[in-house]
Order: structure tokens, then C-alpha cells, then sequence
């Protein structure tokens, strides 16, 4: 299935866009789609590993399912304050 | 009550809405842009937000605020977009009948904002360069656009 | 910066008194007319105190504040004379570099002038009755006049 | 000598005045001073002992020695703030 991840900050400026997409396996997890993220755009090999990423708005496990509807983004280390 | 604004913030207004004829005490916090970050120079600031994320948390900690001490009301507004130096970036305000209450609400409210909340801010440098702060990376400083 | 005054405390005031770009933090404390003291009904309030001692005091605190926190500037005044229920009877405003220092100077403050500047605040009770408030002495209620 | 003692608050309001004078020794002490005004104050027998003295503005010790021009107060538990 196809996820759409909303991306911020750094991460949006490095892949030069607010909106990926990438595409993972039916019932794939946080983990898959972290995987995704990581083989498709290699530019955010360093970041991604700094990042969270939320699922319908709220901070995720590694092992949460995703679904085709999932709102999912990208979370670099907060600064707002 | 919390707010993102794209406005500057009327402390005033924070302050009004929090106050009360049963609270006693109100702390305010007040995050200003500050132009020195040891030996550089902030010119200005730019915040953004995953808005509908960071409504949802800044709600679960006003929730949780009230939940862990006895307080009267509580605002929580913090701006986005471009700051220039010495404007408020957030403003916590905590009223209580007890002022102890007031000052851990605020002081716990923005120690979990500043770690939880998804608000990303840019430091425009003096020299030029910009970079987004994202804590426990390394800095990806870039030419201000 | 530290001031008695009859007049009502404009926060704004106090605010700017010590917003500066050095500054990332600011943290106001009020402490404001509390209508309910468990049971008791507050009416108003009235505050006295010994004028040159009070100043004197309340220096010596902010220069404590000073050596102790690394602030960048500290404002503190307290109100005098006849209080209506909501109006704020101190304002404490504390700036810092980062807020851990605005927080703590400011709470100290606050604990260190209830304990020691020679200001007594008189409540005037909804039954009619007034009483100065003497912490560990019994009250000594009166017809107010 | 005769010391001239500021009252506030309560105790000015038991005392009815908001000085009072009382005669010590010369060379007497913030405790002569204290004995004195218990003993021509019975009014304010019960709030004294919950009072200080300050002179020249600061809280002054039992042992402190007074003389003729000191500024003298007696403060009893503030309740500013």
C-alpha cells in the first residue's frame, strides 16, 4: 500500500518536499515504513534516525500497523519554546 | 485554553484569561527570542508546526496539568512563522489559589511542550545561514531562503 | 527594579521593565485578590507597610537574586492601600537566558518576600469583620473601620 | 534614654498608636527594649512575643545594643505578597 508521510523542518528541506510517499506491504509496520523511508530517500540517511514517526497523531511504536488511511509524519527533535 | 497564532502575542491577554477571582497566584512564562546563542548572532526566527498534531498534544497537557495539580485555568499560545528579536515565541500562563501549584504547572508545561510538542524553529543567523534546531543532531545549516 | 505603589500594578509595564535580547526566558509571578480562604469570604483587601524598611528589603532580595541566579534583570512591586477582589497585589518579573534561572529566582522571590519584607496585608471579610494577617499569631478580628 | 518605637499592622491596632515611646537603660538591648514594652503595653502582651524588632531597618538580635537615634520597629509575622 501506498503511505503518504508529511515531513518538517530539516527533513522537509533535505527531501526538498512536505509529502513523500512511499509504498510498504499490506499490514506492514512503523518499522517497514521507517525502512522505506530510509531505502528511498537516501538524503535523509542521516536525519531519519533522529526522527519519531507519529500515526493519526500521535507518537508511534516501532511495531504499530499501518493502514492505507493512516495519517503518518515524520517527526525530527522538537525546538518549538 | 491553547492557541497557535501567527499574530504576535498579547501577553495581556494570556494573563486575562487565566485570571479569576478564586485563583490567588498566576505565573506567566514568557519564551523571547534571545540574540546570542554563545558567541552567535540571531538576526531573526521562523517557527512551523504539524498544526493538527500539535493542537492535539498542547490539548493533552493543558489536560494533564489539570490532572496532576489544583489549578484554576491555564493558556497556552505559541506563535508561528517569522519572529524578529525580543518577541514572544510562547506564553504559559497558570493560575492556582496557591502559587506553588502555578509555578510547577508552568514550569512542567513548557519543559513537556519544548520536548513532545511537533514546533520546529529556524535560527537566521547574522552571518546569513540558517538552520533548523533539531536537538541531538547535527546541524544542517543552509543559505536563508 | 523594585517599587511600593498605591496605584494598581500594570503588568505590561513590569514586563517590559525587564524584557531585553539578552533575554530567552521571562517568568511574571501575581499574586492576586483570592475571594474564597476555605469558608471565608474576602471583600477587599488593605496593605500596609513599614515604607523604608520594606524598600530596603526588598532591594537586598533582588540583589540576592542576582548573585544567586544568573538573571538578566529583575523587577519586583507590590501594591499598597486598598485591594478589590482580582487585582494583583505583587508582580514579580524575572528575565534569564534560559528559563530554569527565571524560575527559581522567581519562586524565591516570591517565598523570601512573604517570609521577610515588612508588608501586612489587612482581609476585609464579606460579615463585615477585617483582620490583619500575622502568620502564627491568632487573628484578631475586628470591626472593620 | 527614651526610644521611640514604629508599630504596624495589628499591633499598632492594639496599641491604638502608631508609635510608642518607651524608657531603657542607656546602653540597653533589643531585650531591655522588648521587657519594656511588655510592661507598659499589657495590650500587646500576647502579639509581642511573635513580633521582632528592626533597627535601623534590619531585624535586630536580642543582644543588640540600642542607642538614643535608632530607628526602632517592632514587625510583627508579615503577610505581604
Amino acid at each position: 500500500m501506498i503511505i503518504a508521510v508529511k515531513l518538517f523542518a530539516a527533513v522537509k528541506q533535505l527531501a526538498g518536499r512536505e509529502i513523500v510517499e512511499v509504498d510498504i506491504p499490506d499490514g506492514g509496520t512503523v518499522h517497514d515504513l521507517r525502512a522505506a523511508l530510509t531505502q528511498s530517500f537516501p538524503d535523509l540517511g542521516k536525519i531519519l534516525p533522529h526522527t519519531h514517526i507519529a500515526v493519526d497523531q500521535q507518537y508511534a511504536a516501532a511495531d504499530q500497523t499501518l493502514h492505507a488511511d493512516s495519517e503518518v509524519a515524520c517527526i525530527p527533535p522538537v525546538s518549538g519554546g | 485554553m491553547i492557541r497557535l497564532t501567527e499574530k504576535p502575542i498579547d501577553s495581556q491577554q494570556v494573563l486575562a484569561q487565566v485570571q479569576s477571582h478564586r485563583a490567588g497566584a498566576v505565573v506567566l512564562f514568557l519564551g523571547t527570542t534571545r540574540e546570542f546563542t554563545g558567541d552567535r548572532q540571531t538576526s531573526s526566527l521562523d517557527y512551523e508546526c504539524y498544526p493538527e498534531m500539535a493542537e492535539q498534544k498542547l490539548l493533552e497537557l493543558e489536560n494533564e496539568a489539570r490532572t496532576r495539580w489544583e489549578i484554576v485555568d491555564c493558556a497556552i499560545v505559541h506563535r508561528l512563522g517569522h519572529l524578529e528579536l525580543g518577541e514572544a515565541s510562547v506564553a504559559i500562563a497558570v493560575s492556582s489559589a496557591h502559587r506553588q501549584n502555578a509555578f510547577e504547572a508552568g514550569q512542567w508545561l513548557i519543559d513537556t511542550m519544548k520536548a513532545v510538542v511537533p514546533i520546529w524553529k529556524r535560527e537566521n543567523w547574522s552571518d546569513g545561514t540558517a538552520e533548523w534546531v533539531h536537538p541531538g543532531t547535527e546541524p544542517s545549516t543552509s543559505k536563508t531562503t
